[in-house]
């Protein structure tokens, strides 16, 4: 730690700290209780970790009071984090998802065995993304980073008496290891050359400074996790062999919990780079194959991870249209698109993992006609399609609104470019949407439909939740979309 | 300002309530659909002339609801066409799909349509706009009568509708980026600053979504198949609200634009009109399905909707306006009465109809008026606009455009009468043979209704017109003395 | 009461009664005919008021707020159509009471019938030309309703629809030159527009003369869209006698005697009218010699007289044409009433079935002579003074050709009106029916329109003595002088030849019987009306085609096309492209580095 | 001295490994040499920037994370012999497309 920085450090945070340990605590019981009566291992795990999450939630949501300017924080004395309203914004999004998710898989899970590891699994992956939001030390950054691919992994290959999930995990593990050892390079890299891992220090030091090859392995290393172009080959293996409610918490928030912290480092690292520009290409390569590749998907899970990489494209251009061309609404359109897409595509994957649930096939032609079955679900799938869609008036046409008006308002001709080329995307996406909509809304039902009924309360309640917030975020973007704003006008300059 | 939101979120809460009705409340459903757009119909009238609404709805968004004599025609139009279309599907067996549901999409449709012709904030307005668009598409999709066609049709018509509808986004957002904007007070103002070159093409993105929406060539293939497939209900609402609310966005942003803009695609959209009207009738004119040809027959008359506007003069513009209204009425009625009498015979192809008026006088009756209006005959409604929109297209000054319109009238002749002829007209097929047939009490309460409207007005068309020309005055296009 | 509203009255008493009337066939069906009757005979009583009002200044309504304030401008030119409407009309309806009792939805036919009655009034008596237009197309509704009356009947709705498409083609003329004027003078008033028709420069002029003398073309049976009007005969018989042989027919003369100062203006188009009428009078007169349908014969003679209005107009004799469309009116309403009353006894129109008919129907026989006399213009009808007056204007205008052509059709008139007569009145009777002459409701009018026949001609005194208000010059003379110039004037040689000559033919037609051997291909083609007819089938046949190859060619094949192949191919690209996904594991990291090298390469470009 | 070429062609040891070798466990050890690389240049950045005791506290978290990382991996190796009962690349293309 070089001095200049020490005297901003603030001792502890209660409701952080309350945050977190409620989170390992809830941890461990949920594991110790699971462990210890076997019988009802499911629900007692189950409950309890359920209930730390609730109480983190609100925990930390009582934290966004106290954000102003980021500042240092360290957490039991040994944790350094450097809390500001962007992060803040993403962990939050995280615990939601994380605890709806829990609530699902109460229920969800009934069939398998060992869910005394899966919660507490799930509360981890809950505070690496926390952990990932707030560091702002390479290092710390890098920790947590793979505890999150560490969990993910696991959670993955959850079921591992099946094939597919294992061959998945592997996959996704090769892939992602592979990630991190590159940025563990690059680490090292930016230390040699600065002696000092902390961004904003680097974000002072780095200016003008050759640091072509760390930037490179940064973004090979995270673009794994966020799923890049070429570098998505895991994805539309993983998440549709993940359990549904883990399919949910890797497509809404794992994979943008990686590319948010490469816009850390680059924010902080890449000023003298054209990493934005890069990022466009590469948003534009993104969403177009994505969209593509999901058109003819017979796998409703299978397409929505598809639609999950084009997305990713939709976040990396506003991203990248910030950084190019400096539009806020760049920056905001695509931390917003973070926070909408967390919600509509987790409910669109709860919902696909719903049908799976009565219907024990993840093929769309055995899901004809269940949307007569099952209202809820068929409802509140549609309302996240359309919202995938960008559809108005629901939380993803708001989100994707501020990305287009990025390209635009950047005036240039990549700008037009990009935003038009997403607007048409969006259009082709509902070339997929509209007919998984009327796959399930369709006359003739497929055989299996005539006998299911509709999932259970616990399930269904997670459903509408997700489906309300969709809906309101598209109606009232306000004010989550001006804390967007905020985080980054409180980011002075770049960090 | 309250009396706005009452009519704007009246229609979401009147859905709200018929979508939570428990499945059997088929005909509680239907009554409560009704009198929501009853109500709607006539908290129109009660309004005062000009009347705006800045709805702060927390940081950043505001909506801007407006109402003025243009909004109000729509409204009329809008939520007439709404009481038709349930109305008339009141007693209509639709087998078990006839839902609550059924009834809120048709709410929602007019939510929507409602919020569009309100909204004076550009993001509003297409935020509204594709909210109308969504229910509409469940309506065609799910209650429609060509099971294995409509999947296609669906997403045809969901898509194509789509592209028009961001080409304008992109228009929406172009203006916010230059000038900072989406009120349209305010850009009323702003707009002219801008260099004319930007100024045309903004216009011709934005008015994408109009022309698609009236099916515009080559935008036009969504409208025949999605009026064919779909069963009658959802006809009638495609007809009378989805068209009314395409020609209102015209009507309300053709002077939105400064107007030597708009002057530069006077030429091409006079050519479109043009093609639209022959296309049209050409295809109406040997359709053998009658259901299809009434829906190229509209595809043609959009052609005589985008030419009064494409003059840009003030007669061409008022026939325009004043077809949302004649446009919604003939068609609705026209639908209706062929439609009774194809259920009967249970067949809509023209060469297994025929003489039908024997056994459906009235419905005969109806037909044959809104025939007439179709071609712009007196003594009924249908003859004001045609006469203004031709009147603008002489005042134009293009001779041989004004010129070719008269002649396509001729063409709409032909295929109109021809539909009533063949339908009607002739001997009765054998196995038809039978007594007079009493269509239900709300269809012929629905039929009278939109007769009585088309010869009252044919004949004394002062009203109406006042109506039109005081919308037009507002903004800025005066009509005569 | 208030004597201004008398147009006003004449025209809503008529327009109420058709409202009314199915109203009433609600409860009271049976009352309907006789209702109609009375909404008639209320209307002639008011009529007789009519001609009083001439020049008053009456009162006008917003019709399109700040756009048309419509009202009535009555002058003898306006005013002698509206009352041929208003009394020919009453006699018809009379005249229904028997012709229509055993047939159904009655109606129908009667409001349609009185709404025809009121636009007719409405179309002569406005005093702008939207007003005009509007009730032109109503009559033209009306028409097309009424002759597809027997809906059940193919030929009849065939008919009502040629009918309304021919006429229409005319309309949209007339619409564009009212349209036109409209665009110059900025008003749709008749007597301001005619005033400043000078202003308008010559082309779009000829434009607007064009547009005008289309529409009375199309309204008015002339060449070449004459063909409606013999297959509109298959309406009621009534309705031939009212609408296409005495009121609406006139409404082409009478728009271009209205709009004559504008035509005026236009001289090279006056010649194209002159060759239409006389043309037409032909052409009507040659058909109707060889024709054997009674009804279609009547039809054709029709359109010949029609065709010697329009001739009048042309040459300038304004006056004579509106004569000759007053005498025209009543007997030729006349001739359709009695053909109405044989083929009513008969139910049939084919003359060589009929014959011998004199002694059974004398009231009918003999005034279907009157008439036929008056049509072939024997001195002393009416249809002598009125003919005689259009060949004299002809003969002062100097326009030889028309006049040669005209005299021939006189000629083959004389021929065809005794042709028929005899053949259906006189010789042995060819019919085994039962004959018996028509009732008194029937007989009624048939008697007062033959009165009329002989001496309607003595009007001339009222029709001149105000006429110098339609500012189109005519000679203000009364019936005595008429009689003076009339057979001293050189027209009346011509008159007496041509009607001397048809005689003759007539008398040996046997022994000329071989000209048929002669020209056979003529007689061939006469006999399909010089096939018009097979020309505009053929012209709509191709429309039709053209358009069906249209739908199957463009709208099926290339336009579904499109959207069908962009869906395949987004599909082909898809599936393609998820070959990416190789599910090797060595491609995946293959893919690693290949970022590599790209991003390594972008950060450094 | 330079310790950087070690790190880059243990890097570049690893790729190959991992695009050539179809043993999963031969994969695994790819891994490793890239991992180890990355030790050794944090290390070797230690030295440069003589705070070694930093850079070693470092490393230390880095390989016991590795061997988290190892021991999952090893499970799942483990899992996918009991099925396929075979440790190629070739018998793992079930998900694709």
């Amino acid at each position: 730690m070089s001095a200049s920085f020490v005297e901003f450090i603030k001792v502890g945070d209660s409701f952080l700290e309350t945050t977190i340990s409620l989170l390992f605590l809830g941890a461990v019981l949920s594991y110790l209780g699971g462990a210890l009566f076997r019988e009802r291992e499911r629900l007692i795990s189950g409950v309890i970790a359920f209930l730390a999450l609730l109480g983190s939630l609100i925990c930390f949501s009582f934290l966004f009071s106290g954000l102003g300017a980021s500042q240092r924080i360290l957490l039991f004395g040994v944790l350094p984090w450097q809390i500001d309203l962007l992060g803040w914004i993403v962990g939050e999004v995280g615990l939601l998802l994380g605890t709806i998710v829990a609530l699902y898989s109460l229920i969800y899970m009934e069939e398998d065995t060992g869910t005394s590891k899966y919660f507490p699994l799930l509360i981890l992956m809950v505070f690496s993304v926390m952990g990932l939001a707030f560091a702002y030390d390479l290092f710390n950054l890098y920790l947590f980073f793979e505890l999150l691919s560490i969990t993910s992994f696991s959670l993955v290959a959850f079921r591992k008496e099946k094939w597919e999930p294992v061959e998945a995990g592997i996959k996704f593990m090769v892939m992602s290891v592979t990630g991190s050892a590159l940025i563990l390079l690059g680490i090292a890299l930016v230390y040699a050359q600065f002696g000092n891992l902390d961004l904003n220090y680097l974000f002072t030091a780095s200016g003008g400074s050759s640091i072509w090859l760390p930037i490179t392995l940064f973004l090979i290393g995270f673009g794994i996790k966020a799923a890049m172009f070429p570098l998505h080959t895991w994805l539309p293996d993983a998440h549709p062999e993940a359990p549904s409610g883990i399919s949910a918490m890797l497509s809404g928030i794992i994979i943008q919990a990686g590319l948010f912290a490469m816009l850390r480092i680059m924010l902080s690292l890449g000023a003298s780079l054209n990493w934005g520009q890069i990022l466009i290409w590469f948003a534009l390569l993104t969403m177009t194959a994505g969209n593509i590749m999901a058109l003819t998907q017979r796998q409703l899970k299978r397409m929505l991870a598809y639609s999950s990489i084009a997305q990713m494209g939709y976040i990396l251009l506003g991203i990248g249209m910030g950084a190019t061309y400096g539009v806020a609404s760049g920056f905001t359109g695509g931390v917003f698109h973070i926070v909408t897409h967390a919600f509509m595509k987790g409910l669109a994957f709860l919902c696909a993992g719903a049908l799976i649930f009565r219907l024990n096939s993840g093929f769309l032609e055995d899901m004809r006609g269940a949307g007569w079955r099952m209202p809820v679900t068929a409802f509140t799938f549609s309302v996240a399609a359309l919202s995938l869609a960008g559809v108005p008036p629901f939380s993803g046409f708001m989100s994707k609104l501020l990305i287009y008006q990025s390209g635009i308002q950047s005036g240039t001709a990549l700008g037009w470019t990009g935003s038009i080329l997403a607007i048409l995307n969006s259009v082709l996406s509902l070339g997929y949407y509209l007919p998984a909509i009327g796959t399930l809304y369709s006359k003739e039902r497929a055989k299996g439909v005539s006998a299911i009924k509709e999932v259970p309360w616990a399930m269904s309640a997670a459903l509408v939740i997700l489906c309300l917030i969709t809906i309101y975020l598209g109606i009232q973007p306000d004010p989550v979309r001006s804390w967007v704003a905020q985080a980054f006008a409180l980011l002075k300059g770049g960090f | 300002m309250v009396e706005l939101l009452i009519l704007q979120f009246l229609p979401l809460l009147g859905a709200l309530i018929v979508l939570l009705l428990p499945r059997e409340k088929k005909e509680l459903a239907a009554v409560l659909a009704l009198l929501t757009s009853l109500a709607e119909l006539v908290l129109v009238f009660f309004l005062p002339e000009k009347l705006t609404v800045y709805l702060g709805l927390g940081l950043g968004v505001t909506m801007v609801l407006a109402f003025d004599q243009l909004t109000a025609i729509a409204l009329i139009t809008l939520s007439g066409a709404s009481v038709f279309s349930i109305l008339y599907s009141l007693r209509k067996p639709l087998g078990h799909e006839r839902t609550p549901s059924f009834y809120s999409l048709i709410l929602l449709v007019l939510f929507g349509t409602v919020g569009v012709s309100l909204a004076r904030d550009l993001i509003q307005f297409y935020v509204f706009w594709e909210t109308m668009l969504i229910p509409a598409w469940a309506l065609v999709v799910n209650w429609n009568d060509d099971p294995q066609k409509v999947r296609y049709t669906g997403l045809k018509f969901f898509i194509i509708t789509h592209i028009g509808a961001v080409l304008t986004l992109i228009s929406i957002l172009w203006i916010y980026s230059l000038l900072g904007t989406t009120n349209m007070f305010v850009l009323q103002g702003l707009l002219p600053g801008l260099p004319l070159s930007t100024l045309i093409a903004m216009a011709a993105l934005f008015f994408m979504a109009f022309i698609v929406k009236l099916a515009i060539f080559p935008f036009h293939t969504w409208l025949p198949d999605a009026y064919t497939t779909s069963s009658m209900p959802v006809t009638l609402v495609l007809v009378g609200m989805m068209t009314a609310v395409g020609i209102y966005g015209f009507a309300r942003f053709i002077p939105f634009f400064p107007r030597e803009a708009v002057s530069q695609l006077s030429l091409p959209f006079l050519i479109a009109s043009l093609v639209n009207m022959f296309y049209g009738g050409a295809m109406a004119l040997q359709e053998k399905n009658v259901k299809r040809l009434i829906a190229y027959s509209s595809m043609s008359q959009m052609g005589y909707v985008l030419f009064g506007f494409a003059t840009l003069v003030p007669l061409g513009i008022s026939g325009s306006v004043f077809n949302i209204v004649n446009q919604a009425v003939t068609k609705l009625v026209l639908f209706t009465s062929v439609g009774l009498v194809a259920e009967s015979a249970s067949t809509w192809r023209i060469d297994e109809l025929g003489g039908w008026a024997k056994r459906h006088p009235f419905a005969a009756v109806c037909a044959s008026a809104s025939m007439l209006s179709l071609l712009g005959a007196p003594p009924v409604l249908g003859f004001w606009p045609e006469f203004l929109t031709f009147s603008g297209g002489f005042s134009f000054g293009n001779y041989v455009i004004a010129s070719l319109a008269l002649v396509g009238s001729v063409l709409t002749a032909a295929y109109g009468l021809r539909l009533v002829r063949f339908v009607f007209f002739g001997p009765l097929r054998k196995e038809n043979e039978g007594p007079v047939i009493r269509p239900s009490w709300n269809a012929s309460l629905a039929l009278a209704a939109g007769l009585l409207i088309l010869i009252v007005f044919g004949i004394y068309p002062a009203p109406a017109f006042q109506l039109v020309r005081g919308a037009l005055n507002l903004l800025g296009i005066p009509i005569g003395g | 009461m208030n004597l201004q509203a008398i147009p006003l009255y004449l025209l809503l008493v008529p327009l109420a009664g058709a409202a009314i009337v199915p109203l009433l066939n609600f409860f009271a069906s049976r009352a309907v005919p006789l209702f109609s009757v009375l909404v008639g005979l209320v209307t002639a009583v008011i009529g007789f008021f009519l001609p009083g009002e001439i020049g008053a200044k009456t009162f006008s309504i917003e019709w399109l707020p700040g756009l048309l304030k419509t009202g009535f401008q009555l002058d003898t030119l306006s005013v002698v159509p509206a009352l041929i409407a208003t009394w020919i009309g009453f006699l018809t309806l009379i005249y229904s009471l028997g012709y229509m009792k055993h047939e159904e939805n009655l109606s129908r036919y009667y409001s349609l019938t009185l709404l025809f009655i009121a636009s007719m009034i409405g179309m002569s008596l406005a005093d702008n030309f939207l007003t005009l237009f509007f009730f032109w197309e109503v009559m033209g509704v009306c028409s097309y309703a009424l002759i597809g009356f027997f809906y059940k009947d193919p030929k009849a709705a065939s008919a009502g629809v040629k009918a309304f498409l021919t006429t229409r083609i005319g309309d949209i003329g007339l619409l564009a030159a009212i349209l036109t004027i409209y665009a110059f003078t900025g008003t749709f008033s008749i007597s301001q527009g005619l005033a400043e028709g000078s202003k308008i420069a010559l082309p779009f002029l000829n434009f607007i003369a064009f547009g005008f003398i289309l529409g009375a073309v199309g309204k008015s049976a002339q060449l070449p869209l004459h063909v409606w009007l013999p297959d509109a005969m298959e309406a009621p018989t009534t309705i031939s006698a009212l609408i296409h042989a005495a009121t609406m027919v006139n409404a082409g003369v009478y728009l271009l005697a209205r709009v004559y100062p504008l035509l005026s203006l236009a001289p090279s188009w006056l010649v194209v009218i002159q060759w239409i009428g006389a043309l037409t009078a032909l052409l009507g007169s040659l058909l109707a010699s060889f024709h054997n349908d009674l009804k279609r014969i009547l039809a054709y003679s029709t359109i010949s007289q029609l065709g010697y209005m329009v001739l009048a107009v042309g040459v300038g004799g304004v006056f004579a044409s509106q004569f000759h469309l007053f005498s025209h009116a009543i007997f030729k309403a006349l001739l359709f009433l009695c053909a109405g009353a044989v083929i009513h006894e008969l139910k049939t129109r084919d003359i060589r079935e009929m014959g011998g008919l004199w002694k059974f129907m004398p009231v009918t026989g003999t005034t279907f002579l009157i008439g036929a006399l008056a049509l072939m213009g024997l001195p002393v009808l009416n249809g002598f003074f009125s003919k005689d007056m259009i060949l004299e204007e002809a003969l002062l205008s100097g326009s030889w050709a028309p006049l040669v052509v005209a005299s021939l059709a006189a000629l083959l008139t004389a021929y065809y009106s005794l042709r028929t007569t005899a053949v259906v009145f006189w010789g042995k009777r060819r019919t085994s029916a039962h004959v018996k002459e028509a009732p008194a409701v029937m007989t009624g009018p048939l008697t007062v329109l033959a009165l009329g026949s002989l001496v309607s001609w003595a009007l001339v005194g009222p029709l001149t003595s105000s006429w110098i208000r339609t500012g189109l010059g005519a000679p203000q003379i009364n019936w005595l002088e008429l009689l003076k110039e009339t057979f001293s004037s050189t027209a009346f040689l011509i008159t007496v030849c041509v009607i001397v000559l048809g005689f003759l033919i007539f008398y040996y037609r046997r022994s000329l019987s071989w000209v048929k051997e002669k020209i056979p291909g003529f007689f061939k083609a006469v006999a399909v009306g010089l096939g018009f007819d097979i020309f505009y089938g053929w012209l709509s046949q191709q429309i039709y085609s053209t358009s069906g190859f249209l739908n199957s060619f463009f709208e099926e094949r290339v336009m579904e096309g499109i959207n069908k192949a962009t869906g395949k191919g987004s599909v082909a690209l898809s599936t393609s492209s998820r070959k990416m996904q190789t599910g090797d594991l060595h491609w995946n990291l293959l893919y690693i580095v290949i970022a590599l090298i790209v991003i390594l390469g972008l950060i450094l470009w | 001295m330079n310790l950087w070429p070690f790190v880059f062609v243990l890097f570049a040891l690893g790729i190959f490994c991992l695009l050539t070798r179809r043993n999963l466990i031969k994969i695994l050890i790819g891994l490793e040499l890239l991992s180890k690389g990355a030790t050794l240049a944090l290390i070797w950045s230690g030295i440069l920037r003589n705070s070694l005791s930093y850079t070693q506290s470092l490393t230390v978290i880095a390989i016991a994370i590795e061997v988290m990382v190892v021991a999952v991996f090893l499970a799942l190796v483990y899992a996918f012999h009991e099925k396929s009962s075979s440790l190629d690349t070739d018998d793992m293309k079930r998900l694709k497309g």
